[in-house]
């Protein structure tokens, strides 16, 4: 496993794109060169010397800038470790480790659609750049209108973009899954073949997309979480429920999924 | 910090040796927050290190218990991770072949439910190349059965220690539950039973309830906490068991700097093990090892045996 | 914060009953970290509180131990006090008519070398007016005499209570020792002996050790960890306690925040007590009564009761 | 025990005048109403979330200006905590107990002899301004003159301000007990039954002083420090070893004493 890099990285900006939503720019190089979409990060959230909080942060890969050796990181404020990441200052430094797991698997031959409810989004972004000037569709979901993320963004991706509101103060009304039902339900069954999902975003959503794309017969990845202490496979406390075979570990067997593995019943 | 530690620069002589063992530096990599050495090599030079202890290995392998498995307290770590491994065939077949190929000195962390068992993975790990050592498990309070009853009774502790020590030709380390009233009477126990050295502590029995969900944190409901938190019991009982056994003593228990190292160090440890410091810094260890080299040489303590307090 | 609970804004009933002793809400002040009261009045308004649990009495004065008596640790405080207090007589003279005159539910933590003196100290305190009930404590690590061996074995923890019981009308409330490896046998002990209640936890055993000087940092070398480094721990215990007894159970350790209390009563703790907090925040406690009046009413607990965790 | 308050202080300013050695000034009107010279404060050292470092840490009270409603404390980078405080920013907010214990015992009728060593000049600047305009020698001492502290205060108050360096590169070279033993030899018996001496610095010091005053008889008042948890008598913490007495509580039987209650051979 090479190119995975524990470094201090300094903080480009930091600003607040939504309600207790912050996009985080950092410099840090080596992460930028290796990373690919689906990839995360684990960040110190203290600065200060002392061990509390005591673990570092998992945080998907947002988006990188290659040329400018910047990596981009979208957070909201949920607990003690993002409340104090929020409050990072310019120029300050943060002990960073990464790009860790599996990220996305591409396949050049087929349609990416992607699916992201909610903070979920933030590894998508990444992985449209990638996509860039190809054939492919954004679903992007929020409560509501001012929850919803990054969307000027993803637009100039140049790929589709489909937006779904809970409350309809933005786009359709009601939730990504059924706008990716409908998206799916229109194709030919052949047509259906050429399509990839690739989602992330709430368990109830990812249940919902996984299950649309068992019975369309899509494939279908997922990004999941779990609570982490190392991110990089030494201590086994990321343990998801898979099917038949027990456990997966979210952060050396994913956290990109093919969603048919995951025991959709229990996790 | 590139993963490497700088010279000894002549004067500071590390070595140590528990029983036939011999160690270039005191500090190890604790059972189950190293994995078996592929997944931290990325950022340890583990050759530069004294010796890697494995996770815990059972005759079958293990699925481990139900999520969540981890829960942050303040300084502290809980875990509940069931012992969850890949059973000693495979260990044998998948992952020692890697350790002995890089000739890193590597100790076994064995657990059975029962006496029989200890003596079966003994026997089962006997005669393969590249294992020096094992660490007899009796003290993980992650599983339900066997783990913790061999650990707090000191006539079942050196029953297990006396069928493993028959079983191999390797040096026995015993690893020591806290969750005792009297620790020296369990190591005392083993020491009569055989064992080459013991080590301390493994986790204390704790757990968190999430307040909005009112219910346990963990999949498990208990866990056991380590971390800095856990330092000043870990300390305290290695000070004790040291002035009351023989022989050679692990000190194991939130060491996360340099500083704490040399605090079990001095307190009487031959050598010390890094176990929730290399989850969240995995170079942790490579900085202790370096850290206690710069002091030794700033105050002129040219060996080990110099550091420890001798009251 | 200006040291006053605001009004119980109606719903949230607090009240809690530990045998004849009555309190207006479960939060209480821990013994030792709150001096005999008058030394924290500035900061908190006493009567907002569920009682004072005063520094352990003994039948004569003490000095306590030599110093350094404190030590920092990670998210944790280690002390060697070894129970400086004025003694009973000086107690029931210069303290209690303090707390009396001011209408404090106040609790008084004794501690002796023998059954006897338990007993004794039970019987001198009988019959002041300004005493709700009495805390046993037979677990301070602190003193080299008695405390800590009635505190871990069950038969001595229950002659113990048995004596203070019979020399008294008042609750006796018998405070736990978490250095055991099995507390609900010393908490079962002491139920049957009639203890009114349980407390727990005291402080775990501990030690630090100074490295540019090369010795234990405290003057007496060990000391007891409290704080919230030992809050997992504490948690479990009460955990394991209330479901192995059935008379009520004190939660004790690390309590620094309304979360923290309320991961208490949620474990099943019918009130909880504050200690190093106060020494760090002498406001703590009253954030937490706030605290926890707030969670209840926003999350429609409307009794202590329904905090609790069934299972 | 009234005028002790738990509040909040903003940083007024805070700027290093001396190798490792800070001068904070904070916004805390209450304190600086009350505080009398000799008391301190406990602060906070850590800002952000979390419990690491624990314990607040005492300090002496530098100086008030009442007017401003500022205090002044000046504290040295020795560990965790004063490491942490060096930090701060202006316009940050510091959790600050105080004015707390008893402080210097001022006899207007006496010609009072202010004796610091090192960090300890910390409290005697505040009672050397509170002495402004009557006699009085100040003795301040020093390792060198780079660690010289705040002589220009000092001179200001218009108090005789005498100096020793243990190497001479400033004022006498030596140390300050040394230039004590001058100064109190030098008088008659009667005119030294009207000196007091207030001091504070390091344990060997403060016995010299302690020993020198009282071979010369002379009242000798001391500030002195012990590791402390509470700063407010709650935990017995802050014991030292008073003569047959056992022992005294630093925060509140002092941090002053009368020299002669201490034992001197034990502490
Ligand atoms: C691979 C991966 C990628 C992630 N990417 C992002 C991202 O791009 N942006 C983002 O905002 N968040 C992301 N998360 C979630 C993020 O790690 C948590 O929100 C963060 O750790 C919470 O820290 P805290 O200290 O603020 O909260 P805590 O105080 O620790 O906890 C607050 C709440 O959040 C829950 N929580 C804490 N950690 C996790 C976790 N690791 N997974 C799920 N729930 C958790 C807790 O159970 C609790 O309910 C990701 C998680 C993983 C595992
Ligand atoms: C009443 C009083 C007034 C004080 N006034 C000042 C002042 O005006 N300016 C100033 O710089 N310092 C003062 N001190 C000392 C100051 O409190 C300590 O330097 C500080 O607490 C160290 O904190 P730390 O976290 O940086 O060090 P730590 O990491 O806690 O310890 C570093 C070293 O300092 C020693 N130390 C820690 N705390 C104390 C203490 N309370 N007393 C003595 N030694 C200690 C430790 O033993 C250790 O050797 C005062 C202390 C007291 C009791
Ligand atoms: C995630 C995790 C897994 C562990 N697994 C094992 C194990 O398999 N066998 C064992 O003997 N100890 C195990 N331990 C205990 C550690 O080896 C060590 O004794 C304990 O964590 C205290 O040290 P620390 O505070 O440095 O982590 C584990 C600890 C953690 C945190
Ligand atoms: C400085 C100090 C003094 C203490 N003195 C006593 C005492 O006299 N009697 C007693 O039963 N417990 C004593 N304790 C223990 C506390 O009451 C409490 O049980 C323990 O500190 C754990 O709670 P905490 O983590 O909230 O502090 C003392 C604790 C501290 C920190
Ligand atoms: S977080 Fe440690 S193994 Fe995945
Ligand atoms: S520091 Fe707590 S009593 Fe003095």
């Amino acid at each position: 496993m090479a190119g995975r890099f524990d470094m201090t990285a300094k903080v480009v900006s930091i600003r607040e794109v939504a309600p207790e939503t912050f996009l985080l720019t950092l410099h840090a190089p080596e992460i930028a060169e290796y990373a690919v979409p689906g990839q995360f990060v684990m960040i110190r959230p203290r600065q200060e010397a002392g061990f509390d909080p005591l673990l570092r942060r998992p945080f998907s890969i947002h988006r990188v800038h290659a040329q400018q050796e910047h990596i981009e990181i979208l957070f909201r404020v949920v607990g003690r470790g993002t409340r104090l990441l929020a409050k990072v200052c310019r120029g300050s430094v943060l002990c960073v480790l990464g790009p860790l797991g599996k990220g996305f698997e591409v396949r050049p031959a087929k349609i990416p659609v992607l699916v992201g409810g909610g903070l979920g989004v933030a590894p998508l972004l990444f992985l449209a750049d990638r996509l860039k000037g190809g054939k492919g569709v954004i679903i992007l979901g929020a409560l509501t209108k001012g929850f919803l993320l990054r969307l000027d963004a993803f637009s100039l991706t140049g790929l589709d973009v489909l937006v779904a509101t809970e409350d309809g103060s933005f786009g359709n009304k009601g939730l990504v899954t059924e706008v990716l039902n409908r998206l799916l339900g229109r194709l030919e069954a052949e047509s259906r073949r050429q399509i990839i999902v690739f989602s992330c975003g709430p368990i109830p959503m990812l249940r919902a997309v996984a299950g649309l794309s068992k019975s369309y017969q899509v494939e279908c990845q997922v990004s999941l979480e779990a609570y982490m202490a190392c991110g990089i496979g030494l201590c086994m406390g990321c343990a998801i429920r898979a099917g038949r075979q027990g456990y997966l570990h979210v952060c050396k067997d994913g956290p990109v999924f093919p969603a048919n593995l995951i025991d959709w019943d229990q996790i | 910090m590139d993963g490497q530690v700088k010279g000894l620069r002549g004067r500071v002589d590390l070595r140590v040796s528990i029983g036939s063992l011999d160690l270039k530096n005191p500090v190890l990599l604790a059972s189950g927050t190293c994995g078996y050495g592929a997944e931290i090599e990325d950022f340890v030079n583990l050759e530069d290190l004294g010796a890697i202890v494995v996770k815990g290995i059972s005759l079958e392998p293990r699925q481990g218990n139900p999520p969540p498995r981890l829960a942050e307290t303040p300084c502290g770590l809980l875990n509940a991770i069931g012992l969850e491994n890949v059973g000693v065939e495979a260990f044998i077949k998948e992952k020692l072949p890697w350790l002995r190929e890089r000739g890193i000195t590597t100790i076994v962390n064995i657990l059975g439910n029962s006496a029989d068992e200890y003596e079966e993975l003994a026997r089962r790990l006997a005669g393969n190349k590249g294992i020096h050592g094992l660490e007899i498990n009796i003290s993980c309070p992650n599983v339900k059965k066997g783990g913790v009853a061999f650990g707090t009774d000191p006539q079942q502790a050196a029953e297990v220690t006396k069928r493993v020590v028959a079983a191999t030709d390797l040096p026995v380390i015993v690893k020591l539950s806290p969750n005792v009233a009297d620790i020296c009477a369990i190591a005392v126990a083993v020491q009569e039973a055989g064992a080459t050295a013991v080590s301390l502590i493994n986790t204390l029995l704790g757990m968190a309830i999430d307040i909005e969900q009112r219910r346990p944190v963990l999949g498990n409901i208990f866990g056991g906490l380590s971390g800095p938190a856990i330092k000043p019991v870990a300390l305290r009982m290695v000070w004790q068991v040291v002035r009351c056994v023989d022989i050679p003593v692990i000190g194991i228990g939130g060491i996360t700097t340099h500083v704490d190292a040399l605090e079990f160090l001095m307190a009487g440890a031959c050598a010390i093990q890094i176990g929730t410091a290399n989850l969240i810094d995995p170079t942790a260890p490579v900085k202790v090892v370096q850290g206690v080299i710069d002091f030794m040489q700033e105050n002129n303590y040219f060996s080990l045996q110099a550091l420890k307090i001798s009251s």
